[in-house]
């Protein structure tokens, strides 16, 4: 039972609140984008065992969609953050490094 | 025989007599009874029969790890299988009944199976009820079922309530035994909130049963530091204190969930029977102590066979003697506790039975010297008697069981250690290590269960760490108070545990079979789980099949599966699985610790959820009306929509029939307040909207309506509804009932995520308004009736809105038709959505008026073509395949789902696409029916070419209509296809234009 | 090996089973083999099992991590139905579905398979025409179902309350030759039956790389050391995408924790498997009597098989909605299983971008019916490079937007 | 004229708590940029009460605003003074990118009060109402069991409730069942 804090409204969110919004920063390819880029855009996922970048919502509370860091083998969270980056910024990008040392960064978007 | 003693019994309040049946049979007790021991005190000491072979059962324990003693309690919606006696409070006139026996619990037909026992070994039905393949559904099966299974079904419906608790600790601990209450006071000193639980219906735990005379916590016996702790505890602000309230399982970020019987003990109290606590916790401290395993010998399951532990407990707490000869078998020191005090009861202890070649330290000596005699190095070759011990056979441990002696007694009590209750701890992944010394898992304190921070936030302590003597749990308990209650966010204060005086005991010496060298013939006497029926034998045969995962053997026995989850069973079983394989305990390692606890109430579970508060039920301002006027309900997500209003003595299908054929003749009036109605402004609205929809809304003048598509990125139609431009910057997004809050959603997610630079804000306002959809040639004279805004078609023409006022109302009007008639949806407050309808009515009494409800909505769209989302389309259909092409622009670059539409598949020829349908017989093709091609697919199915999408009879046609979805259908039209029916009948239907009313639109634009 | 029969139990019993052997051996890891099949859960299992009986390839080895079964194939509610409404799915569960009637006597091994009745309530207009759609699609497909009413469904299942207050029972798809199997079983028999046709059950043994010459696959890293092969298959459902990864590939398949718990063990009060998706839950009763209940799936990615609680609350209110009698009964235990989810929540049985290595995953919730099916063409798949079953589930389909979409009829995945 | 009605029309129940439908409440969306002076006004000036922080609620009998996200307040004002209201807030604010909506009329507002009340909250919502972690002038945004709801406390016994129209009966269903006789708690 996961408990996140929204960034934009402060509520430490229990899980009942909050709607998991699957992998984060993807790139939207539109019209003209490649069959490969359209179709990692829209199905293939990194899945990663260990770190992950993922969207929630703040469903039953302030309503706004924000960022996690979190662990899917260990369930830690490094952090919350705003939804409008592209990628993670750099205070997370440093918690995780220390936690997980010899954790390999990927391209974002 | 068991009974009443005149001393001891602390927990009982022997003034006062309470009254109950077991198996109909009236029997007495005390208050502060368990079912366990008021059954004891009535001689009752077989209470049932095991799961496998029917053997008689009796009470092996006093506490949550009993696996024998398992009863149907109660009735009616009262009625409870399986429900545990020794943590069943007594109550007067509670019922009793004994479970899994037939005809009576002293003569079970089902008790054959023990005498085929040989017949019946681990994993026995994997390897015969074979052949012929029939029979295992229609004999075999069926004979197992009935003979498994152990309480009876309920059939009532539960006449209790429930509820559920969400609250938040700092620390939280679990267990309100000496440990517990310790650790409660340390981390409490530190100022952190504490919330300290306990089980069973008294504090202190095993303390005040176990203390040695001796024994001074703080200066004090350990009964009055309890009190006294207990006092100091509830005066303190910030702790609070439940009792009959169980941790039943930790979960991950400090989820705890605890489970408070508030009225097992008080069935005729008012309030719910089961409050099922969700505490979120910075630190969790378990101090759930240990349990005592039993020992593995030949007859060990025979009732009478009890823990040393539980012995004590009923003389001590509940002045019950369990027998009045018993003999204890140890391979520890804490059994000749029970000797001490079975003798100080006056009963006869005729034997200690030691496997230690040394035997025990002070306590053998205080034993002796009450006169029991003890033997060093020797073992129970056996236990004789049926449904009650009768003699033990003893016999040297290390041997193989040659019978050396025989006891004539009625009770045994086995001591092979303790097992720290370490389930909280795993359930969240904490880590355990073998202690070769006491032999027991303990919790390793360097892997515990880690949070949202990454850091540990469940500590052991006391003897759930595997501290066993006083010293040892105070030290071990106040420093994890201290450290939880620091890690909480507590002042580190400077205290110390008190002080309590040091032991003399001999180490335990571990015996994990007894005699070490049993015979196979003893082997399969000896039992490991009690109520699966699970012995030695069937763990080794696991073994000697290839079964050495723990898992495997686990499942291929069943060793741990019973209702104790293994409570008793695991550390032994495991052991007799290593030496099987030749390896030492912790290579073999344990079986996952999955939550709960102990068995917690469904009804708790789903607490308040159940009758009118189930789900809520969405309502319109105009629901009550509906209601008081018989209308028939179907749900629509969480709304419920009138499908029809039949009057007195009509059918639902002749109502709906009425409906449509008045409100194409006269007058019908629609609540459409669940639409959805969504406000989005700004100075990007139009852009926004452009994006959002297939079709162009930027262009849309203010004061007009459209008529939009909405695709999800794979391209798919996901919602459709009329757009109205209410100002240069303003649009109102009319959504599907469905989608109201799916399509805001959708919104704000684009909106947040993707496009968070364009200035727009969306808001929903759908249940701000009461919507209303006049329809019908009659529509304007009720509307001018009223008076208020100009209506005509002049002022309001087809496709635009206005806001005025209809009669006394506020009212904002769209001249849109989703029936295909002259029709009018009205909008105004929702606070008057009711009276409005009302005035509707009345108005339009002499035009024909008549409400009308989702099927009679349904029919006449299909009757003018319209596609209906979740009808036409499920979650596979493009706007191109519904022949919808006018809706989506060709010159916007982009739209959400235009990407989707490009892909291979999409743009296939082949795609079915929408036609109307038409029996040649005029009868009604039935719902969801498939169109059939030539031949078979690469699998052997027939290949289809097309399905039906809406079909129905309708009553201005006066015939059945369809609509469906058809291998280039759009190309074929005139041409008849089938459509196998699943009743054996071949339906035959022309493809045809699916407009089948009105096709040039005439009446809908007057 | 010795055969399975109640002469063989009667016979062993005079010596106190003395004389069985090991179910399975456990034998080395050889330098090279034909295939190897990562993964030995149910469909691993099953899929070296028909490797070798319809294809003749019995140079396999399948290698497990943990202890064989011990995935979802152990962790899953054990019903079976081929229900379906799309043909490719109706194709690969039904081939499953009738596999099942004889697993026992092909295995020799009791897989306790019981075709006690599978039924899908309708509890709204949309479900009554979604089920509707099935029967029609079914009885095309060569899937014994129908469409029966509430009176029929009480007296299959007396124990459901057919017109309760807030979701009364419609009607139900009903498919008579659906039920259920014990799972362990299932593992337990195919890995018994792959011994014995000389193939390696390797358990213990973690693939940690796998080892391709330019875009073929040579081998894999395990635990115990690196074993070549010329053709491998993954079928390690929840952790597929570690495995894609190690490969060089990604794949449209999200972890996800699903759960399900079971009650204490009851008399007999169940004889059919119900499916109530209205309320989001479903239900039988195991021959030891617990009533075993599935539970909904998190929304987030989640590898530790520890799932939410929330869900079990739904799943259970929902369920004491249906069947008011379980509210008295207590829930013994709850656990997790991690299901790879893909992108139109249907499986993938597929070659993959690496030459040599296939595929066989996003089973999703529905797995464990699938298992003989899923073997027999996967099995195909890997042997000659095609097969029906599996044709419509290739991984390319995503990109051309060909979905399998279960989802649609009445809102019911898996 | 008809006068408005509220969803439950000021129904009432009694049990371990005092549980209310309080009727019309004039409620006023505002979204927009909440550090604009311009919003501020708007805003202010409806309400006749200072701004609210993140996750506060400045409440003045009928009126008040409630935080409710970084981009929207809630103005509460007398149901009968919405129009006028909302046509002051909108001169004010012309030219600003905002939005302004009436929702009276999609709400349902409680009051639960009583010195259980914090006990009633807590057994629907997953929220800490010790009253160390929620004060009076605090707003917070959650669930009552099934459906999404905001409340805040107009004194250290009494929560005020918003929830959707639609759902007034079942949260007030809601209430009386975790308000019912001998359903006591005592942690608070």
């Amino acid at each position: 039972m996961l408990i996140l804090q929204c960034p934009c409204c402060g509520v430490m969110a229990d899980e009942t609140e909050l709607a998991a919004g699957g992998e984060a920063h993807l790139k939207r390819f539109g019209p003209g984008s490649s069959d490969d880029d359209f179709e990692s855009y829209l199905f293939n996922r990194v899945n990663p065992k260990g770190v992950h970048f993922e969207r929630w919502r703040h469903a039953y509370g302030c309503g706004k969609w924000f960022h996690a860091a979190r662990c899917t083998a260990t369930l830690e969270v490094f952090g919350t953050y705003s939804a409008q980056v592209t990628e993670p910024p750099q205070e997370i990008r440093d918690k995780i490094s220390a936690r997980r040392p010899g954790w390999r960064w990927r391209e974002f978007g | 025989m068991s009974t009443r003693l005149t001393g001891f019994g602390r927990l009982i309040d022997r003034s006062k007599p309470l009254r109950f049946t077991f198996d109909g049979k009236w029997m007495r007790g005390h208050p502060g009874d368990t079912l366990a021991s008021a059954l004891l005190a009535n001689d009752q000491m077989l209470v049932g029969r095991s799961f496998k072979y029917h053997r008689p059962r009796g009470i092996v324990a006093s506490g949550a790890e009993e696996p024998n003693a398992l009863v149907n309690l109660g009735k009616g919606g009262r009625f409870e299988p399986n429900q545990r006696a020794t943590t069943t409070e007594l109550f007067e006139g509670l019922r009793a009944e004994s479970q899994n026996r037939w005809p009576s619990l002293d003569f079970d037909i089902g008790s054959v199976n023990t005498y085929l026992a040989r017949f019946l070994p681990a994993g026995f039905y994997y390897k015969m009820f074979i052949h012929p393949r029939p029979f295992w559904k229609h004999v075999y099966e069926p004979f197992i079922r009935q003979s498994a299974g152990l309480g009876r079904a309920p059939k009532d419906r539960d006449g209790d309530t429930y509820e559920h608790f969400h609250t938040h600790a700092d620390v939280l601990v679990i267990g309100g035994g000496v440990a517990g209450l310790q650790a409660a006071k340390a981390a409490a000193d530190t100022g952190a909130r504490v919330f300290v639980l306990e089980q069973t219906a008294h504090w202190g735990g095993r303390a005040p049963v176990d203390a040695r005379d001796e024994d001074r916590i703080a200066g004090q016996g350990a009964a009055d530091w309890v009190a006294a702790t207990v006092a100091e505890l509830e005066a303190m602000p910030n702790v609070t204190l439940r009792l009959r309230c169980m941790g039943a399982g930790v979960y991950d970020h400090g989820y705890v969930l605890a489970y408070e019987r508030l009225r097992d003990h008080a069935p005729d109290a008012t309030g719910p029977r089961h409050r099922l606590w969700r505490i979120r916790a910075k630190q969790i401290i378990s101090a759930t102590g240990a349990i005592e395993r039993p020992l593995s010998f030949a007859g060990n399951d025979i009732p009478g066979v009890m823990l040393a532990s539980a012995v004590r407990d009923y003389v001590v707490n509940y002045a019950v003697s369990p027998g009045d000869r018993t003999v204890i078998a140890t391979n520890n020191d804490d059994a000749y506790l029970t000797a001490i005090v079975l003798k100080k009861a006056g009963l006869d202890v005729p034997r200690i039975v030691d496997a230690r070649a040394q035997g025990g330290g002070a306590l053998m000596e205080a034993a002796k010297a009450l006169g029991i005699r003890v033997d060093t190095g020797r073992a129970i070759a056996k236990v004789k008697g049926g449904k009650r011990v009768t003699k033990v056979q003893i016999c040297a441990q290390a041997g193989e069981g040659g019978v050396l002696d025989e006891i004539a007694c009625d009770a045994v009590a086995m001591s092979g250690g303790w097992s720290p209750v370490v389930h909280l701890w795993s359930h969240c992944g904490g880590k355990l290590f073998w202690d070769d010394a006491q032999a027991m898992f303990r919790p390793d304190a360097a892997h515990p269960p880690t949070g949202a921070d990454g850091q540990g936030f469940v500590t052991c302590a006391g003897a759930a760490s595997g501290a066993l003597d006083m010293a040892h749990v105070l030290e071990d308990a106040h420093a994890a108070g201290l450290a939880a209650g620091k890690a909480a966010g507590g002042k580190a204060k400077r205290t110390k545990a008190p002080e309590t005086t040091a032991r003399a005991d001999a180490p335990i010496e571990p015996v994990w079979l007894m005699p070490q060298g049993a015979k196979v013939e003893l082997r399969t006497k000896t039992w490991l789980d009690f109520q699966n029926d699970v012995k030695v034998s069937d763990v080794q045969l696991a073994a000697q099949e290839g079964f050495e995962s723990v898992e495997h053997a686990k499942r291929y026995t069943t060793l741990g599966m019973a209702t104790d989850q293994g409570k008793l069973s695991n550390i032994n079983g495991l052991a007799i699985l290593s030496d099987a394989l030749g390896q030492p305990i912790p290579q073999t390692g344990t079986t996952t610790f999955r939550p709960p606890y102990t068995p917690i109430s469904m009804g708790a579970i789903g607490g308040e959820a159940r009758g009118v508060v189930f789900q809520p039920i969405r309502r319109t301002p105009i629901h009550g009306w509906h209601e008081a006027h018989g209308a028939d309900w179907e749900p629509v997500g969480q709304w419920r929509r009138p499908y029809a209003f039949p009057r007195k003595g009509e059918s639902v299908h002749d109502a709906v029939m009425r409906e449509v054929k008045n409100t194409r003749e006269a007058l019908g009036l629609l609540d459409a307040s669940t639409l959805g109605k969504l406000i989005v402004k700004g100075p990007d609205a139009g852009k926004f909207l452009d994006m959002l929809y297939t079709n162009m809304m930027s262009t849309l003048p203010v004061g007009k309506c459209r008529y939009g598509l909405m695709c999800t990125e794979n391209g798919f139609l996901t919602d459709d509804g009329v757009v109205a431009r209410i100002d240069e910057d303003t649009f109102l997004c009319h959504t599907t009932t469905g989608g109201a809050d799916r399509i805001h959603a959708h919104m704000e997610e684009w909106l947040q995520t993707e496009w968070w630079d364009w200035k727009v804000y969306v808001a929903n306002v759908t249940e701000q308004f009461a919507q209303v959809a006049v329809v019908g040639p009659n529509a304007r004279k009720v509307l001018e009736k009223l008076g208020g805004m100009d209506v005509r078609a002049e002022a309001l023409p087809f496709m635009a809105w206005a806001d005025g006022r209809i009669g006394d109302f506020d009212a904002r009007v769209y001249r849109i038709s989703f029936s295909g008639e002259l029709s009018y949806e009205i909008a105004v407050r929702a606070s008057q959505g009711l009276a409005f309808w009302e005035a509707l009515m009345e108005a339009g009494a002499e035009f024909g008026a008549m409400p009308y409800g989702t099927e009679a909505l349904h029919i006449m769209r299909a009757e003018k073509g319209f596609i209906m989302i979740g009808d036409e389309t499920d979650g596979t259909v493009i706007p191109q395949d519904l022949g919808l092409d006018w809706a989506i622009s060709k010159k916007k670059a982009d739209y959400i789902g235009k990407r989707g539409q490009e892909r291979a598949h999409m743009t296939d020829p082949g795609r079915w696409k929408l036609v109307g349908l038409e029996t040649v017989d005029g009868s009604v093709l039935p719902d969801g029916a498939y169109a059939v091609g030539e031949g078979l697919n690469a699998n052997g199915q027939r290949v289809t070419i097309g399905r039906v999408t809406s079909t129905y009879f309708s009553p201005t046609l006066g015939r059945g209509i369809a609509m469906g979805l058809v291998k280039h259908g759009p190309d074929r039209m005139g041409e008849v296809i089938d459509f196998p029916g699943t009743d054996g009948k071949t339906y035959r239907a022309k493809i045809v234009d699916p407009v089948f009313h009105d096709k040039e639109g005439a009446k809908q634009n007057v | 090996m010795k055969r399975y029969s109640a002469f063989a139990i009667a016979r062993e019993a005079l010596r106190h089973h003395s004389g069985w052997d090991r179910a399975w051996a456990s034998p080395e890891p050889k330098k090279k083999y034909d295939a190897i099949i990562i993964g030995a859960g149910g469909h691993g299992l099953a899929t070296a099992y028909y490797l070798g009986k319809n294809h003749g390839i019995r140079n396999v080895a399948i290698l497990e991590k943990g202890w064989l079964g011990g995935g979802n194939t152990g962790r899953n509610t054990t019903i079976i139905r081929s229900n379906y409404l799309q043909d490719p799915s109706a194709a690969i569960y039904e081939k499953s579905r009738s596999l099942y009637e004889d697993l026992s006597q092909d295995l020799n091994y009791n897989v306790m398979f019981s075709p006690r009745g599978v039924m899908m309530l309708a509890q709204t207009q949309h479900e009554i025409r979604g089920y509707k759609r099935t029967a029609h699609a079914n009885a095309l497909q060569g899937v014994a179902t129908e469409f029966i009413g509430p009176e029929k469904v009480k007296e299959l299942c007396p124990i459901i309350n057919i017109d309760g207050p807030r979701y009364p029972v419609l009607g139900a798809l009903w498919q008579p030759r659906g039920g259920t199997a014990r799972h362990d079983a299932v593992a337990w028999g195919y890995a018994r039956a792959c011994s014995d046709m000389g193939m390696h059950v390797i358990q213990k043994c973690e693939v940690t790389g796998i080892r391709r010459d330019g875009g073929k696959v040579v081998g894999v890293d395990t635990t115990r050391g690196a074993i070549d092969c010329d053709k491998l298959g993954i079928v390690v459902a929840g952790h597929s995408g570690v495995l894609a990864d190690m490969a060089g590939f990604r794949l449209p398949v999200e972890s996800l924790c699903l759960q399900a718990l079971v009650s204490e063990p009851i008399k007999p009060c169940m004889d059919v498997v119900v499916m109530a998706n209205t309320v989001h839950g479903y239900m039988s009763q195991s021959d030891k009597g617990e009533m075993v209940i599935g539970g909904g799936t998190d929304g987030f990615n989640n590898y530790t098989q520890r799932g939410s609680f929330h869900h079990i609350e739904e799943t259970v209110r929902a369920l004491i909605e249906t069947f008011p009698m379980i509210s008295r009964l207590k829930m013994l235990r709850q656990w997790g299983g991690i299901v790879d989810m893909t992108g139109d929540r249907s499986p993938i049985l597929s070659k993959t971008p690496v030459e040599g290595i296939f595929l066989n995953c996003g089973w999703g919730t529905g797995g464990f019916k699938a298992i003989p099916g899923s073997g027999w063409g996967f099995a195909e798949l890997m042997a000659t490079g095609h097969s029906a079953l599996c044709a419509e589930f290739s991984l390319d389909r995503f990109r051309a937007g060909r979905f399998i979409d279960e989802s649609v009829a009445a809102g019911v995945a898996h | 004229m008809s006068d408005p009605v509220s969803a439950l029309n000021r129904a009432a129940f009694t049990g371990i708590a005092q549980i209310a439908e309080t009727g019309l409440q004039g409620m006023i969306t505002l979204r927009g940029d909440l550090a604009s002076a311009v919003v501020i006004k708007a805003a202010t000036a409806a309400a006749g009460t200072d701004m609210p922080a993140r996750g506060e609620a400045k409440i003045k009998g009928e009126h008040g605003l409630c935080w409710m996200s970084p981009d929207e307040v809630l103005v509460l004002c007398p149901h009968a003074e919405v129009a006028m209201t909302i046509a002051a807030m909108e001169q004010v604010l012309a030219g600003e990118h905002a939005l302004v909506v009436n929702v009276s009329d999609a709400r349902a507002v409680f009051r639960v009060s009583g010195p259980l009340a914090r006990e009633v909250l807590s057994k629907l919502a997953p929220v800490d109402l010790a009253p160390q972690a929620f004060r009076p002038g605090m707003m917070r945004r959650t669930k009552l069991a099934q459906v999404p709801a905001a409340f805040w406390m107009e004194d250290d016994r009494t929560f005020r409730i918003v929830c959707f129209r639609s759902v007034a009966q079942y949260v007030f269903d809601l209430l009386k069942v975790s308000a019912q006789e001998g359903s006591e708690v005592g942690v608070f």
